[in-house]
Order: structure tokens, then C-alpha cells, then sequence
């Protein structure tokens, strides 16, 4: 096994890639900004590099500085999480040139499967299902037209060169076609320099859900059943699961084999996750490939026993997985919440500070995967998770009851968090019978959520609460221990931060 | 001056409180104990005839100034107005007129870029239309207006980049 | 289901019996003494009394007040935890007597179990093994003799009042035994005030290996397995695991149905565990029975997916067990590690103070239970246990594995505590091999162990630090914020007591 | 005064240690970088040439007058000597004569009660010997001769309770 790899990334993954480099052994190389030289991940690696300013692309960004890191520490492979390089080819190329393992798949298998066409063109082959339409530009309007009459409105215009829902456009109705067509490469045209466009069959609210994969460097790959991650806002997930309750024997296999062939079809290798549509009558499409570890990866590892960053850092050694697909016993029920420092009740607008008070749920049924302690800061250069909060039971309710546990007790001072919208999320009929899609927070919850009323004991509590506040503004002596309480902690970081 | 009325603003129902120097207090004339203790400086520990209330707090020097104490109890959003006898009392000879403080200045809550920008000086804008969205921390966030309004000032322009409690516009 | 139950303890598993009450949507009342005032299962309940002084003879321990309580706060069943009130009969039936139930065994089964020569009895009866020897005072010497004789030497003299290791004695041979029978009695004497004694069979270097008891109160029972609780200090069970290393399926098929037949032998109910002693040939005796949950019980839960206190509430409530045996699967292996508040180089004295900087291991496979954060404090009323530190893993090595990772991440500022005890107990080839009995500890680990030779590294750390110290002492500036670091959160913690 | 000189405690070889103000220091006269944060009163994240060492350390106000450090590094157990270079001149003028201090009292470490009394006044003891036993937070504490002594005097006797800090027993 390698005997220390660096790893290229910072917060809860650094962390999480740390635990399981030491329980195997291997000495961890850390890097950090400016910003990250304290940080969690710095402090529990067993080297930390400085590599550069705060900004990403001043820091975790720089693939030349990463390499000469490695190189310098010695690291024999890399870890690059997810996010900043993982799913740049380039970089897993210039990994390989050096003489350095990237702990993912191959510079061919990122470029390959990360381009949406080419990854359409391998299901295509692969005899995975793809939504219906043309994956190549389309050249007129009447082209357009003969497609959407073959496939069946609704259909979707799309920017080739797409993403962030640019360049996008329903059409309903044969008649609306040209004008949106039109406006859809307009839109492509300005905002990406390019007005190629393609159309797809539109699915209506459909679910996400997706299947975890390991392969080996030796044409061996699993799935490792799914993860329903329709819970989404603004296309983020916000809370994922699984099972999905969506999913039987048969359509788990369905579509798990499907995810497997595709792999295998593309020559990929280590972990990686297949992303489908699921429509409202269980018909699924390939959606796109994440060529990397993904953030809602604990609940399969809850569900199989399995710990994923090992597997990955076996096949990256060239180990052959220990098992086969008909090893694989999928236990229980496992939730992921992640935790986020922004306020949900102003549009989720991200909350910086300093985490001077947490509080926290542990004991049977909770894992949290964590890059911040207490006394630690969110900052504007980075995302704004705080962590990753996980349940674990014999089944769905009893999950959800040990989710609802552990967000209930979950304090933070400090910042902002969407804690309480976790909770209600959880708490919706939608949730609670698992009948959502990735439009269910944006269309129906959004909308219909307000505050229920407060019972009378929150008002007697609310009373309290502000006649003490009130009160003790005009008591001087309180006044003056609550602002030293903050004041002295933030002498004492001053200090901390002296050197 | 022990003697609070509080209500939840917007509501018109008034309560009465009372506290007293020995961990009691009377709500609306019914005799309660209470302790507490700051958990931090926006976490309270509530304890009230041994029930157990964690208050979680904003400290919005805003609201403040106009009583208001915004509370989160078991992930309840409460808005609180609290009045002592002054208060009450300045109430009165203003006979109700007195206006709350309005806010005026929209300022930056953290660095980043000014992505798009909705109005032009003199729009009359809508609570909860969007005047400006900021770039920060890889998230497109929308500023909206707090409530119905006129556009006085623009500051900013579309991609300038902007410090935190940066003035971006004011109101009028 | 009960609405509202009350806890009659403190700490962690206060804490414990709260979050699993929360999950099942159950109300829960606290108590505390003066100095739990704020602790933080006084903090998490949903209701919290006080019950007295900060001693427990003063407050935890006051049966009647507990009912009181119970009462006035709608309570309509009391946990006892362990310790404190756990297994007193007297209790038991208090409750009963005052239409509360008990979430444990009845009056009886307490009594019965409780004492060592009617369980034995039971333990006969229900054709349980049993060490070899009487269990009822001897007569005279002759007869002590002639018993000797038949069980053949050693054998161990014990008073029938006993405990502690007080009025014991080892007899290796006949010649021995008239003195050492004198001897014994004498100290029973001055100790219990009765100078009866009985004579047993000497197991040399037992392992203690316990099961995990379920009984309804319809007739039925089940085992969960078994706990390896042999790395003992002073009768203390410092490290738990299971499965055990000696064990079988036959042995613990064999094990655990004596168990459940001496529970049901005896009408006993709720949550048991039956202890025994085990031979370097796997031959075992039954011990005695704790008949109530056990600090130990999250190594079960972690390998069953039970949730043992749901168990409890749905026996007291009057349930039939959901399960029978042949569905109770066991996977994979868990560790507990105590982590407590004591000096390990200066003879394990209890360490007190507040605890001014936690930071903890989560992530992949650990769970705590604890009962204490940040800011919390160790008080000489109670007992000096911060924490329980649970590892979870498909195997052994695995669950080794992420101990030592946890407890290496695990730093505690303000108290000393016995992390790296543990870790070089987890070290030694004892446990890695799992070659170990009761005595090992004192008999070999604390002789043997002695501090390996500081590598070059950590020299130059140390020198390093003690320079900086050395220098900080003599500069005022660093000095002053050293100290006003402590200073300044004391004032802090003067004000929160203010009230 | 940059110049130290460090030691493990009963071990004869000597490190010279010179700090530089610019995160920079000499040990045996090759160079480091350095940078490291105080995490907590007793613990301290150290970086030396970018590797990390969490040091805990031990307040012991006794060990610091003597020059003594007490380090837990990576569960390993380091008992440093380090003097500057003032230590080292009284050293050189006392001609390394110079007694260390020596603890004489026994205080109670925590309330508690005394179950056993093992000497009495005159006595002599052997280190490691258990002089009394305190019986608190329902556990049998040893106290025990850190060193070979006489008992000059003793301030308690079997069953009395004390507090915290109480003077016990004094050494001669």
C-alpha cells in the first residue's frame, strides 16, 4: 500500500480522507491556504503545506504547486476529493506524468465521461437509457420540429456548450417551437459564445437518483445500490438517501447493471457515480457520470459496511476488489443532512463568522463528517458546508427519528444555519412518505411553507427571553459581560493568530 | 422598572410581564419560576417552571432599537416586541405615531461581485423584489427589498467587486 | 407507548436514555443536583428538577423524592440508568407501589438475581454451570477440607457477606487451609460483621465474557451475543469488544441459552446481562447477573442494530419482543473504550476540573456516547468517566483500527485523562492477539509497560516547545494572554452561574 | 537571550536550541522553520518544517521553577530540561550544585476521605511507598512517596474528610 499520499483539497473531504489514510497506515500530506493554515484538516494531517493565497485559484487550484508538494513530501499518490481539480483530466494527466497516482479514474475516463455528449454516446452504446432526442447540434428549425414530433412534447432545448440552466427552454406545443429556439440559442450565443443547440425529451418533475460504482484496474466493477438525491435546491442537493423508497430488487438491478456496463464500456476505473432521471412511472434516463467521490457518499457506506475511500485507495494501488457484486449486502437506512452555514429564512444567503458555541448529537445511529470545530470560521473563500450530518437505522422511520434527533439537539452560535429548514424539510408530508422530486422545494415547499403558529408555551418562552434581553440592556453590569463574553474570545483568537 | 408588555409583531395581543429579583416573573398575572443560562451570546438556556427552553437569538442592533427580538424556539421563528414602561410610556404621548426607524442602506453582507443589477435610481420597487444579486462563495444571492420602496441611490455597478458592509443602495 | 418517562441519573446515560425517549417521540424529566444544575442532560431533557445537594446520598439516591417528582411532572415510568438506584429491589417497588413502572426487572428479580447465593441457586437449578464448591457457609474446617478435597486445589476462601476482594483468600494447598480459613473469617469479621465464609473453586486468570439479555414480560427471551469484558484495572472494565476472540457459534449458542434459561428460570424481565467466567480451556462458570443496562451496551447495539433502551421502554410498556432468536444477526466488531478523567502516570487518581478544549474523531465507524462538552466539568461527586468511545468495523483489525484513530485525534485540555493508557493498551500484543484474561493488566501490561524511547522527532518537538515556554515566561506579553486565556473564560463562567 | 539548551530529564546529552525570530530556529545547530498555534491553555499545535506535532503539556508550576517540562507527544510521555542562557551561567557559578527545589508537602488532590494512614512521624519511606489513602469519587486513591524521605510531620488521621489543597503530610 502507498505509504502517504497528499491530499488535494481542504474542509470536511481532507478530513475524511485523513481518518482513513491513518486507520490504514499511510501518512497524510495536507495543503493550505492562507485562509486554511489552522484549519481542522491542517491541524490532523501528519504533514500541512502552505500552498498559496486564500482564493482557490490562488491555492487548491494550482496543479503545478500540488505536483511539487508531492513531490517534496514525498507522497506517492494523490487524493484530489471532490470539487477544485477532481474531475479535471488535465490534472489526473499531469498526476500520471509525474510519476504520482491520482487516487481517480484515468485523464481518458474524466474527459470522456465529463463531456455530457461523449457520455451519452458510451450509454447509447452501453445500452443504458438516455432521454430521447438529438445529442448533436441542430441545424434548422425544421429539424428541430421533426425531432420533437418524433419524441413527443413537452420537449427541452439545451445549449450544447449548456449548464446552470442557460440557454434552456421548454416548449409545450409545436407552435412555440421556432420562437424558443431562437431565444435558446440567443441566450447559448451570449452567454457561452456559442448558439448550438440540441433537444430532449422534457421529463417533467422527475427524481434523481444515483448509483455508486467501484472498478478496478482490472475490468471488475459493483454498484453499490443507490442514493435518492431528488431533495435539491437551485440543482444542490440537500438532503439525500437510501434506499430510495422508489426502488425494489428488480428495478435496483435494472438499473445497476445499466450504471455497471457503463463503466466498463468506458474503460473507467475507482469510484465513481452514474446519475439517472427517474420519471413519475419509474422509467429512467442516464443523466451524467460524477468521475469522482461525491459528498453524499457516507449513506452508501452506512448501507454496505463498506468505507469507500479504502476501496479507493486499493484499486488506485492496483489491488483487485475483495468482492463481487453478489457480495454486496445492502442493511437499513441511512440520511444525509449537510449542514450549512447560511440563513434559509433570507433566500439561503451563505453566513460567515466565527463558530464560537456548538452542540451536538452523537451516540447510536449518528456519524458526522466534519471539517470544523468549535472556535473555527466559515469563510467567504469557500462553500459554506459545515458538515455532513448522517443517520443510520434498521429502517427509513427510524432513520428519519434519529435525523430529527440529532438536528433538533444541533446548536451553533455564530453563524447562520438552515438547521430548522432541515428539520421542517424532514418533517413535510413529502418527506415523511418519500414522494418528492427535484422540483419539490422550489415548486411546492417554498411556497408552502410558513410558520406555523407559536404555541403558547414559545410565547411565554419568546416573553421571557426578550424582557431578559431588554431588561439587561439597561442593567450595565450584564451588558458588559455579554459583550466580554464575545470581546475576550476574540482577543484570545487575535493571539491565536499572532504567529 | 420590572413592569414589560410584550406581543408578536404584527399580532395586537398584549402580555404582561413582571419579573422578579427572585427567579420568578408573573405572565399576564400568573406566577412562573424561572433560571437561565447563556449557552453563548445568541444561545439561551430557558428554564421555566422546569421545562426546559433553548432560545436561540439574533442580535440584530436594528431590531433592537425598535424592541423587536427575533428568537428561534424548537425551530420556530418568533419575532417578539418588547416594551418596558418607558417605551410604553413614550408610546402613549406619541399617540401611536411614532415610527418605527426605517432602514435605509442596503449594504453588502459579504465580499463578492455584483452580478446583475435590477434597478436604476428612482424605481419604485416591491417587498421582496429583487434589487441586486451578489456573486460570493460560488452562489448567485439575490438582495431583495424589505419592503415596498423608491430606488435614491445606486452605488454599485454589474461586476464591480464589493467588500463586506460595502454601501451597494440606498433607499428612500 | 409512555408519553412521558423520568430518568433517575445523570451523565451519559441520562443523555443516552434521552435520545433514544426523543426518537420514539417520548417526553422526557430530568433531575439534578446542585451541581448538574446545567449539565448537559439537564440542558437536554425536556424537563428538568431539581432533586438536592450535589452528593448523591443527597439527591440522586433520594428514592422517595424521585417518585415525588415523577408525579408532580406527569411521569409515567422511571429509568434508573446503572449505578445510583439501578438495582435496588427497594426502588422497584417503590415505583410499583406508586403506579409508576420501572423500566428494569421487578422487585423480585432484582433481590433474587441480586444476591450471589440465590442466583447461584438459580443458576443450578437452571443446569447453568457454576464454579465448583459451596455456596453456603461452612461449618468448620473439616468440612472445608473435605470440599477441597472433591473440587481439588487452589480454591478461594470467600465471605458470603463479601465484596472487594475483602475477607478472600487463595489456598494452594491443604496445609494452607486452616490458617488461611482463619484468616479469612477474621477480616470478614472486622469488614462485614459476619464471619461466614464459603469455598470455590480458584479460576486461574479468568476471562469475564458476558450476554446480552432480552426478556418480555410474556415468557420470552433472547440473547444479543456476547461482550468480552476481560481487560479489567482494579474490577474495572476499562476496554469492551465484541465478538470475543474465543468465541464459536457452538460456545456461544451453548453460552447464551444457559443465560436466557437462567433468566427465564428466574421470571426475570427487560434488559439483563448474565456474567461469566471463562477458562484457559473455554470451560465458563456463571458469575452473577447485573440486572440492569450496562455501560458496556453500545458494543451490542453496534453489532445487532438494536437500539437496547428502545427495547427497555418496549418491554416496560408491556410489548412482546419483536424478535426471535434465530432472527438476531451479528455483524461485523465493535470496540468501547472508557475515557475518563484520571491521571494514568500517577496511579489512575481522578482528575477534576472544567474541560476548557475538546476535540473529537467522528466520521466512518465512531460513535460516542458522552455526557459532557466543552465547557462541562468534572466534579469530585461522580464519577470521573468523560466519555464513551465506540468503534465499529466489518472485523476486528478494522475496529482496531479506528479506535486508534480515534483516540489518537481525541485531545481534551483541562483534565487528564487515559487516552494514551488506552492506546498502548490497544497496542500491546495481548489485545492485538486478544490473548488476554481479567489479571492481565495488573498482572503483566502495568509492569511491562514503559515508556519507549522518544524517537528524534518528537525531541525536537519537545525542545521546541519547552523554548518557546522557557521564552514565553520570560516575555510579558505572551505571558499575559496565556494567562487572561484561562482568566477571561472564568469570568465568562462566574457570569453564567450568576443566576 | 535566544541561546537554550534542552534535555530529557536523567539523560546526559544536550541540545542546543538557538529561536529566531523569523519562524526560524537552530537545534544542534541545523536549521527549521517553525510556526504553531495554542489550541488550548495545555495544548499546542506545533509545524516544524511543515510536520505537525500536537504537544499537550502539563501545568506543574514546580516542574517549571526546575527547569522542567512535561510533554505528551504522540502519546509518548517526554520530560524536558531547558535552560536559557542564565540557567546555564548560575549552573556553571554553582558549579552544578545547585539542589533542585524539592516538594515537602502532600496536599490533598481532592475532597475526599482518609481510609488509611500507612505512617507515622519518623518514619522513613521508600519511593513509591503508599503513604495514606484517599477515598474519593467512590475510588481508593494511593498517595505514594515520590521519592525516598522521612515523614516529619502529619496533619490528618484515618476517617477525617478534607478538602481539596488541605496539607496532609509534610517530607522532610
Amino acid at each position: 500500500m502507498f505509504k502517504k499520499i497528499l491530499i488535494a483539497n481542504r474542509g470536511e473531504i481532507a478530513v475524511r480522507v485523513i481518518n482513513t489514510a491513518r486507520e490504514m497506515g499511510i501518512k497524510t500530506v495536507a495543503v493550505y491556504s492562507d485562509f486554511d493554515k489552522y484549519s481542522l484538516f491542517a491541524r490532523k494531517a501528519d504533514e500541512a503545506f502552505h500552498i498559496g493565497a486564500s482564493p482557490a485559484a490562488q491555492s487548491y487550484l494550482l496543479a503545478d504547486k500540488l505536483i511539487e508538494i508531492a513531490k517534496k513530501s514525498g507522497a506517492e499518490a494523490i487524493h484530489p476529493g471532490y470539487g477544485f481539480l477532481s474531475e479535471r483530466g488535465y490534472f489526473a494527466k499531469l498526476c500520471a506524468d509525474n510519476g504520482i497516482k491520482f487516487i481517480g479514474p484515468s485523464e481518458h475516463a474524466i474527459d470522456f465521461l465529463g463531456s455530457k455528449t461523449n457520455a451519452k454516446d458510451i450509454a447509447v452504446k452501453a445500452n443504458v437509457p438516455t432521454v430521447p432526442g438529438t445529442h448533436y447540434a441542430l441545424k434548422s428549425v425544421e429539424e428541430a420540429k421533426e425531432v420533437a414530433e418524433k419524441i413527443g412534447y413537452p420537449v427541452l432545448i439545451k445549449a450544447s456548450a449548456g449548464g446552470g440552466g442557460k440557454g434552456m427552454r421548454v416548449v409545450n406545443e409545436s407552435k412555440d417551437l421556432e420562437s424558443f429556439m431562437r431565444m435558446a440559442q440567443n441566450e447559448a450565443r451570449s452567454s457561452f459564445g456559442d448558439d448550438s443547440v440540441f433537444i430532449e425529451k422534457y421529463v417533467l418533475d422527475p427524481r434523481h437518483v444515483e448509483f455508486q460504482i467501484l472498478a478496478d484496474e482490472h475490468g471488475n466493477a459493483v454498484h453499490l445500490g443507490e442514493r435518492e438525491c431528488s431533495m435539491q435546491r437551485r440543482h444542490q442537493k440537500v438532503i439525500e438517501e437510501t434506499p430510495s423508497v422508489i426502488m425494489d430488487e428488480a428495478l435496483r438491478t435494472e438499473m445497476g447493471e445499466c450504471a455497471k456496463r457503463l463503466v466498463l464500456e468506458s474503460g473507467y476505473t475507482n469510484a465513481g457515480t452514474v446519475e439517472f432521471i427517474v420519471d413519475a412511472d419509474n422509467k429512467f434516463y442516464f443523466l451524467e457520470v460524477n468521475t469522482r467521490l461525491q459528498v453524499e457518499h457516507p449513506i452508501t457506506e452506512m448501507r454496505t459496511g463498506l468505507d469507500l475511500v479504502k476501496e479507493q485507495l486499493k484499486i488506485a494501488y492496483g489491488e483487485k476488489l475483495s468482492f463481487r457484486q453478489e457480495d454486496i449486502k445492502l442493511h437499513g437506512a441511512a440520511i444525509e443532512c449537510r449542514i450549512n452555514a447560511e440563513d434559509a429564512d433570507n433566500n439561503f444567503m451563505p453566513s460567515i463568522g466565527k463558530i464560537n458555541y456548538m452542540s451536538k448529537e452523537g451516540g447510536n445511529g449518528i456519524r458526522e463528517d466534519s471539517g470544523i470545530e468549535q472556535g473555527d470560521e466559515i469563510s467567504v473563500y469557500y462553500d459554506s458546508m459545515i458538515s455532513k450530518l448522517i443517520s443510520y437505522g434498521p429502517d427509513r422511520p427510524t432513520a428519519i427519528a434519529k435525523m430529527k434527533r440529532a438536528l433538533k439537539g444541533y446548536k451553533i452560535g455564530g453563524v447562520k444555519t438552515n438547521i430548522s429548514f432541515l428539520l421542517s424539510l424532514l418533517e413535510s408530508d413529502a418527506f415523511m412518505s418519500g414522494q418528492y422530486h427535484t422540483q419539490y422545494i422550489e415548486k411546492t415547499f417554498m411556497k408552502e411553507m410558513k410558520d406555523t403558529a407559536a404555541t403558547k408555551d414559545m410565547i411565554l418562552a419568546a416573553s421571557l427571553a426578550s424582557t431578559i434581553l431588554k431588561s439587561s440592556n439597561g442593567n450595565s453590569n450584564h451588558k458588559a459581560v455579554l459583550k466580554n463574553t464575545s470581546e475576550s474570545k476574540w482577543a484570545i483568537r487575535k493571539f491565536d493568530n499572532f504567529r | 422598572m420590572s413592569n414589560y408588555q410584550t406581543n408578536i409583531t404584527g399580532q395586537t395581543e398584549l402580555n404582561g410581564v413582571f419579573l422578579n429579583g427572585n427567579n420568578e416573573f408573573l405572565f399576564n398575572d400568573k406566577n412562573y419560576t424561572y433560571e437561565y443560562k447563556i449557552l453563548d451570546k445568541s444561545i439561551l438556556l430557558l428554564r421555566i417552571n422546569d421545562k426546559n427552553y433553548i432560545v436561540e437569538y439574533e442580535l440584530n442592533e436594528d431590531e433592537r432599537e425598535n424592541n423587536e427580538f427575533t428568537f428561534n424556539i424548537d425551530s420556530h421563528k418568533i419575532t417578539m416586541v418588547c416594551k418596558n414602561e418607558l417605551d410604553i410610556l413614550v408610546d402613549k404621548i406619541a399617540g401611536g405615531k411614532k415610527d418605527k426607524k426605517q432602514k435605509n442602506d442596503i449594504v453588502s453582507p459579504m465580499p463578492g461581485v455584483i452580478l446583475k443589477l435590477n434597478v436604476k435610481e428612482g424605481d419604485e420597487v416591491k417587498k421582496g423584489d429583487v434589487i441586486l444579486v451578489l456573486e460570493a462563495m460560488k452562489m448567485e444571492n439575490e438582495i431583495k427589498a424589505i419592503r415596498d420602496c423608491k430606488i435614491k441611490k445606486i452605488n454599485v455597478e454589474e461586476k464591480k467587486s464589493v467588500n463586506k458592509n460595502e454601501l451597494l443602495v440606498i433607499l428612500e
